[in-house]
């Protein structure tokens, strides 16, 4: 007996050494790994803030200075000031940065970019540019840039490298076709160093909020350039900026460690870093929250479900919640060829009842939403009528277009084909399935076979614009991009937006008001405009709004000052801190 | 080419022959020397086995192996068990060093060492050389690794290693050193395992079937290297044969198993001159030799270990039986003239009478 | 031993090649071509200029033989090309996951030989006894849980309950621990037993029992001569296991946020991003490849016969 | 052979095991409570009940009807890769192992490099494919697991080929199909049984992870694999939505494991 027990101690501590060894080595060599990372992403993003010139921190005013000499302490460990960085999670690497392509998360370039413009509470308000005169043709603006504002190594803003970086994105607006600004300004030209001339074809209504945009319309610095000087074709060489906060550290698929850009012209974040961690998992951000290695997570994409925001909330953490722009709605394909037919689509708006999605799915988090721009945008709200939930309709209808229900099946059919319909939705929008799985539910009350089809960003986006779908789910872009960015975008040959109205029967009328709509300076006819733009997507069936989307986030208790009202940020950490 | 090999062919054969006169007139030394020790009757006896008695278990049941078996081994002299495979022999020489798994075989009877000696004394040769090797461990391991049980140290050993194999007729004992099992010949093997027993300076040699597995030339080699040894070193070797020319040509005593059972029991010359149990005597003629015309085979053969064994266990294929052996197992009483001091046993009710039948 | 070789990695070549044009086949078969996969990617406008300058810049424009001897030319020279989704090259961002992985499945392989040995020694000294039976069904069940539930159910103990160990992410040895246990978990009963299965035949075997003849103590030939002879198909099928533990390190990576492989070639799938599928078809299959002629060379360096009847 | 199963004590408890849950899943429609998929949004997290006799999910759909119906999805396409690719599987190796050869050494080669494939990738390139959905997964799974049966039964094949018997019918002019199907198919079924025992186990949990990471079957089918996926996010306030399928698989697996291990004891006993 004892003899036995020696040999397991002896085997087991044999073991014991074996293991040690072992994962030293994996240790080790992970330290070095990062080392190695941490390098690469410096050398890519090299940070001159580190060795500004003297005179110009002279100039620094004190609080600058301040930034400045954490800057310099910081860049030997940030595990010294474990305190001074606030944790996040994001569930998608950082990638490339580039301001004029819109593969980055947006809270990333809205973080290091910044605009000549932006939007707060529905409001454009002065950003890069401080001020702007539009002549009264409505065919001239010009804007007078901020004061003294540097990028985030040290260089100054000029109007020239504003117009450098517009042109960038003019030379490439194939990409952008639900900017209608990039089509009209014709040229621009610098007068002096701090202000910049638009010239345009026609009156641009949407050009003070396309110039809002976090992407792709915002201002890099000169060591953004590559040699070509074409940001959007070679990529971008360093992610200059003259936002809040600037890339310090980015370990590709791990995290990305942001620092307070010294020079920045606003008010200055509380955290001289923020650390994002890649997460790709949302269970898993739950997690890292509970066992408290994120401080917080704000949720952009629309995957933390209500009964996990009710629980954290339960358990002790700070959540917030602001009622946002966007609107989750349903597109039907109007080309499709079961819901072209307008009565079909008519049906399905008929048995949708978005009331139970927003009480079944976000828990009431989200309201129902009454059409496809939030209420917020004044344009939008016209007399059109909606949809409410009558099902009886939607059978009616059916049976009208000849879509009847035999015996012992579950589904309708019409000659022979099943009456069914894909509902295509984006990986990360994680609620998506829910709301599947609701909608199925409906739809299958009055006969209608719902597939619920998850893709990938990419497939997804394809799918959309080649119109290999019957219905979308999906937020509209909300912000500062409703209603004139949407309106470009859903016009023949504009962005994938397009592609759903293929089968409205007015489409080319549509069209003509929807170009109308974005030149016309005159208030009430574009009222009209947007009231025959309204009404026949009403009558066509063409969307079925679902629920007003509402930010979450759920973060520490030992934080506050976290401000998600107003909107200007994706995610508006600045003035986060912790509580003393 | 062919020529080349028909002489090669022809030398061997040659080579056999000379060999096989040689072992003829060793077998006569030795029988001489047998005589010489015969002489001295005060030989000490180094281990006595007391009515061994070894049964398989099957959970509760017992089949036995062995039934009671004792014999006594004395200092420089031969004792030679024969008998067909499957009688008990290994059992017993495993008995002796006890190297039975307790939860498969149960021993009973006592194995007493005379003081002076003990299982550390004891060499043992197994049969089949080639498997009796760890396939993945050089020759010199075997050896090395024995430094621990015999408290020297490596280099002695290995000292010790080259002597002995070189004694043991292996020309060059480094190379061999430096092999693995499976790189040499069944004879070269069998003189490595010898030379390993030897290490120990034993005072007996188990040889259990040290020829089995050989070729008939190099059996005869080692039987002669046994003997020399034997004279050389004054041990005592327990040799273990189903071969009664093996055991012929080297034991001073005999004992003859059958189906587990001691069936005579003797010196070598009263054995095989004038074997008393029918078994023995079958074994005889079943020996191939120059002067006989045919070999009488025996018929049948002998029961399993699990058959149930009623009256002699020889019986069934005895010539001559009466009821008597069919009922009850008979005793192994002593037989043979008091003149000589060595007991002669025999198991047979009709010890003796064979021929008169 | 040197022919030994030679045949070895001679052996090794045609396999390569199949491996590569299998997987460029594969790859070819998926649906959607290329270039409009390349500008969605882009996130570019599909246009036919656009499509044709794409088609030549990837030289799909050229018949497919060809192209599979230009990729493979490249690969050779280990360059897949760029991802299409990343932009950056996919060597980069497989060897970015790789590396994680190799540390996660090493550990994983020291789990198992930390486990297993003990285990596999103290059910195989005496079958049939009440630690055997033990050992058998504890290993049973390990390997039979579904990887990502027990994956669960340790976080949600020793981190989130326990607060020992962290929830997700890579650098640390406590990173390490709970995923690596995770993956050695449903390969341990299989080595355990094999351990135990070996142990059991070769302690019958006649130069156990000669050892004993000659007096050496019981664990000295437990340690001398039974494990090592046990120990021989171990090493070999761990080679095999190697391999499939780097890809099927997938799930565990999923379930602890791991920056492994897996997350890599998922979202390559997804994403149709066919270089960088292809990279990690062949990088998975060369590395399975050359660990087992590795392991094979161990074998024959750790078992002579093997050199003799080659050379016989 | 197949009878010295059917006597072993533990073969046939494990055997009653696994036929409890294929009944199970045959009559699913008869024994569940509720319809799988149907929603009830005031039972949502339903603690057990006589309604809901293992709770409801997030759904309010009822989790024993969902287990009951998922288990004809997991273990059906299960058997059905276990049972496709052994035979193709078995075929090929026995018609390889039979001819030998060049064509032996050409088609070991070939099974090496489907070998060094990662299975994985294969299954997920399938998906790619044909998309997500069972069907794409089994066929995957197939694409790579038949090469475990033809090594072995090649392996053993050449073994019997060298025996008297089969070397005699050779000789006799018999039909190969005739040889394989009636000499040597019997001498090797038994650890061609015994590795697909285990295989169906490894199938049913790969299969499971392939839904867990999202390329298994649409909801609101209820595959094993997925209603773990589900349960995920409500480990801790509602674990039963976890646990329940974990478990299932959990038992299934184990099953299978201890059969197969089983059988290749007694076939190894068999051919001692």
């Amino acid at each position: 007996m004892k003899k036995r027990k020696m040999k397991m101690t002896a085997a087991l501590l044999a073991a014991a050494a074996l293991l040690v060894s072992g994962c030293g080595a994996g240790q080790t060599k992970t330290d070095a790994d990062v080392d190695r990372q941490v390098e690469a992403s410096l050398s890519a993003y090299g940070q001159e803030a580190a060795n500004v010139p003297e005179d110009e921190q002279q100039a620094a005013n004190g609080q600058e200075a301040a930034g400045q000499s954490e800057v310099h302490a910081e860049a030997g460990g940030q595990e010294a000031a474990q305190e001074d960085v606030l944790v996040l999670a994001y569930p998608k690497d950082l990638g490339d940065m580039n301001p004029h392509i819109m593969a980055s998360p947006m809270y990333a370039q809205d973080w290091v970019y910044d605009g000549l413009t932006a939007l707060v509470n529905g409001e454009i308000v002065p950003e890069l540019a401080e001020s702007w005169e539009i002549s009264g043709d409505g065919k001239q603006y010009s804007f007078h840039l901020r004061e003294g504002v540097k990028f985030s190594d040290g260089s100054d803003l000029t109007a020239d490298l504003v117009r450098k970086n517009i042109q960038d994105v003019i030379d490439n607006k194939d990409g952008y076709t639900f900017l209608q600004c990039l089509e009209e300004i014709e040229s621009m030209d610098v007068p002096d160093k701090t202000t910049l001339v638009m010239h345009l074809a026609h009156p641009c209504n949407s050009l003070l909020s396309d110039l809002s945009f976090n992407r792709p319309l915002v201002i890099a610095g000169e060591a953004a350039f590559p040699e070509s000087g074409n940001i959007y074709q070679d990529g971008v060489k360093k992610p200059i900026g003259t936002g809040m906060w600037t890339v310090e550290e980015y370990v590709q698929d791990q995290y990305t460690l942001f620092a307070r850009n010294p020079y920045y012209w606003g008010e200055k974040p509380a955290f001289s870093y923020v650390r994002v961690e890649v997460i790709p998992e949302i269970e898993t951000v739950v997690n890292a929250l509970k066992a408290g290695e994120i401080d917080m997570y704000i949720d952009v994409n629309d995957g933390l479900s209500a009964d996990v925001y009710r629980e954290l909330e339960g358990l002790g953490f700070s959540v917030d919640m602001a009622e946002g722009t966007q609107v989750t709605s349903l597109s039907l394909n109007t080309a499709g060829e079961i819901l072209g037919d307008v009565s079909v689509r008519q049906a399905l708006s008929w048995a949708t009842d978005n009331t139970v999605i927003s009480e079944m799915v976000y828990g009431g988090l989200q309201k129902p939403a009454s059409s496809y721009f939030a209420d917020s945008i004044s344009l939008a709200q016209t007399g059109a009528g909606r949809y409410n939930y009558q099902p009886e309709k939607a059978v009616w209808l059916l049976e009208e277009a000849g879509w009847k229900l035999e015996e012992g099946r579950d589904y309708r059919t019409k000659n022979g084909a099943e009456l069914e319909v894909d509902m295509l939705y984006d990986t990360v929008f994680k609620n998506g399935k829910t709301i599947g799985l609701v909608l199925q539910e409906q739809y299958k009350n009055v006969g209608v076979k719902l597939n619920i089809c998850e893709e990938d960003s990419q497939i997804f986006r394809k799918k959309w614009k080649e119109g290999d779908f019957g219905m979308i789910l999906y937020s509209s872009w909300g912000g500062s991009y409703e209603p004139f960015a949407t309106l470009a975008a859903m016009r023949t040959n504009g962005d994938k937006f397009s592609t759903v109205q293929k089968g409205m029967e007015n489409k080319e009328e549509l069209d003509q008001v929807m170009n109308h709509a974005l030149r016309e300076t005159d208030e009430e006819k574009l009222r009209e405009d947007f009231a025959y733009i309204m009404d026949s997507f009403f009558e066509q069936a063409v969307y079925i709004p679902l629920t007003v989307s509402s930010t979450l986030a759920v973060y520490n208790s030992s934080l506050e000052g976290l401000d998600l009202e107003g909107g200007k940020d994706v995610m508006p950490v600045g003035s986060v801190k912790r509580k003393q | 080419m062919r020529g080349k090999e028909q002489d090669l062919q022809q030398q061997k054969i040659k080579e056999q022959t000379a060999k096989a006169q040689a072992v003829i007139e060793r077998t006569a030394k030795a029988q001489a020397a047998k005589e010489q020790t015969a002489k001295e009757q005060d030989s000490e006896e180094i281990v006595c086995l007391d009515k061994i008695k070894i049964s398989l278990k099957e959970r509760e049941k017992r089949f036995c192996a062995v039934h009671g078996v004792s014999f006594s081994l004395f200092r420089g002299r031969t004792l030679g068990i024969i008998g067909e495979s499957g009688c008990g022999k290994t059992l017993l020489c495993h008995a002796l060093l006890d190297l039975l798994e307790k939860d498969k075989w149960e021993v009973e009877g006592r194995v007493c060492w005379n003081p002076g000696f003990s299982v550390r004394d004891v060499g043992m040769i197994v049969q089949n050389p080639a498997s009796a090797f760890d396939p993945r461990m050089k020759l010199s391991g075997h050896f090395r690794e024995m430094a621990g049980v015999l408290g020297l140290s490596r280099r002695k050993i290995t000292e010790e290693a080259l002597s002995l194999l070189y004694r043991t007729g292996i020309r060059d004992p480094k190379r061999v050193l430096d092999s693995y099992a499976f790189a040499l010949s069944g004879g070269m093997l069998q003189r490595v395992m010898i030379s390993l027993a030897l290490l120990g300076k034993p005072k007996l040699l188990i040889a259990d079937e040290p020829t089995t597995a050989l070729d008939i030339t190099t059996q005869w080699e080692i039987l002669e290297l046994l003997g020399e040894l034997k004279q050389e070193y004054g041990i005592s070797i327990l040799l273990v044969s189903h071969d009664l020319k093996v055991i012929q040509s080297m034991a001073e005593d005999i004992c003859v198993m059958y189906a587990g059972y001691v069936v005579e029991q003797g010196p070598a010359e009263e054995v095989l001159t004038a074997p008393l149990h029918p078994y023995t005597r079958g074994l005889l003629a079943s020996r191939p030799s120059y002067s006989k015309t045919q070999i009488q085979a025996m018929e049948g053969c002998p029961p399993g270990i699990r058959d149930w064994i009623l009256g002699c266990p020889f019986a069934p294929r005895c010539g001559y039986t009466r009821e008597t052996c069919h009922k009850d197992c008979p005793p192994l009483c002593n037989w043979g003239k008091e003149n000589t001091g060595k007991v002669h046993r025999v198991r047979c009710f009709l010890a003796g009478k064979g021929e008169r039948t | 031993m040197k022919n030994y070789l030679q045949r070895k990695l001679l052996g090794m070549l045609p396999l390569l090649f199949l491996v590569s044009a299998a997987a460029f086949a594969l790859v070819r078969l998926m649906p959607g071509d290329a270039a409009t996969a390349y500008l969605n990617a882009m996130n570019a406008p599909i246009t036919e200029a656009a499509l044709h300058k794409v088609q030549k810049d990837l030289g799909l424009d050229k018949p497919v033989v060809v192209q599979y001897g230009i990729w493979l030319k490249q690969a050779l020279s280990l360059d897949f090309g760029l991802s299409y989704m990343t932009k950056r090259p996919v060597i980069d961002e497989l060897m970015l996951g790789f590396y994680y992985t190799a540390v996660l499945t090493g550990s994983a392989v020291v789990w198992i030989i930390v486990f297993s040995l003990p285990l596999g020694i103290m059910a195989g000294r005496r079958p049939g006894s009440f630690m055997d039976q033990f050992i058998r069904a504890m290993t049973f069940l390990g390997s039979s849980i579904p990887s990502f539930w027990l994956g669960f159910l340790l976080v949600e103990f020793f981190s989130l309950r326990l607060k020992l160990l962290p929830v997700q992410g890579a650098g640390t040895l406590k990173n390490i621990l709970l995923p690596s246990i995770t993956l050695a978990c449903s390969y341990l009963a299989m080595y355990t037993k094999m351990l135990r299965g070996g142990i059991v035949e070769h302690s019958g075997g006649t130069y156990v029992l000669y050892a004993r003849a000659r007096g050496l103590k019981r664990r000295t030939i437990l340690w001398r001569h039974i494990l090592p002879n046990a120990l021989n198909p171990v090493l070999t099928s761990l080679g095999l296991s190697l391999g499939s533990m780097l890809s099927g390190a997938v799930i565990v990576e999923n379930v602890f946020a791991w920056p492994g492989m897996g997350r890599v070639i998922v979202r390559a799938v997804a994403g149709r991003d066919y270089p960088v599928i292809q990279g990690y078809i062949l990088v998975i299959a060369a590395v399975y490849i050359v660990l087992n002629l590795g392991v094979d060379i161990l074998c024959a360096m750790l078992n002579q016969r093997i050199f003799t009847e080659e050379e016989t | 052979m197949i009878h010295r199963i059917l006597e072993d004590k533990i073969c046939r408890f494990c055997l009653v095991f696994l036929l409890i849950f294929t009944c199970a899943a045959l009559f699913a429609p008869w024994i569940a409570p509720n319809d799988p998929n149907e929603i009830h949004y005031t039972a949502r997290f339903a603690k057990i009940s006589w309604k809901f006799p293992l709770g409801a999910d997030y759904m309010g759909r009822c989790i024993l009807s969902r287990l009951l119906y998922g288990a004809r999805l997991s273990l059906g396409s299960a058997a059905g890769i276990t049972i496709a690719s052994s035979v193709s599987g078995t075929i090929l190796g026995m018609i390889s192992g039979y001819l030998g050869g060049r064509f032996d050494r050409i088609f070991m080669g070939v099974c090496d490099a489907v070998r060094a494939f990662p299975g994985m990738v294969i299954v997920l390139v399938f998906v790619g494919i044909l998309g997500t959905g069972l069907l794409s997964l089994c066929l995957g799974m197939m694409a790579t697991r038949w090469v475990w049966y033809t090594k072995v039964a090649r392996n053993l094949t050449r073994a019997e080929r060298k025996k008297e018997a089969v070397l005699a019918s050779v000789m006799a002019g018999s039909r190969m199909a005739g040889i394989l199907s009636h000499l040597i198919f019997p001498a090797i079924r038994m650890p061609i049984l015994a590795i697909a025992t285990l295989q169906f186990g490894t199938a049913l949990t790969a299969l499971a992870g392939y839904s867990f990471l999202g390329f298994g079957a649409a909801p609101p089918s209820p595959e094993w694999g997925m209603m773990i996926q589900d349960g995920r996010s409500f480990i801790s306030t509602n674990p039963s939505m976890l646990f329940w399928p974990g478990l299932c698989i959990l038992m299934v697996v184990i099953a299978a494991n201890i059969l197969g291990d089983r059988i290749q004891e007694i076939s190894e006993q068999v051919r001692k």
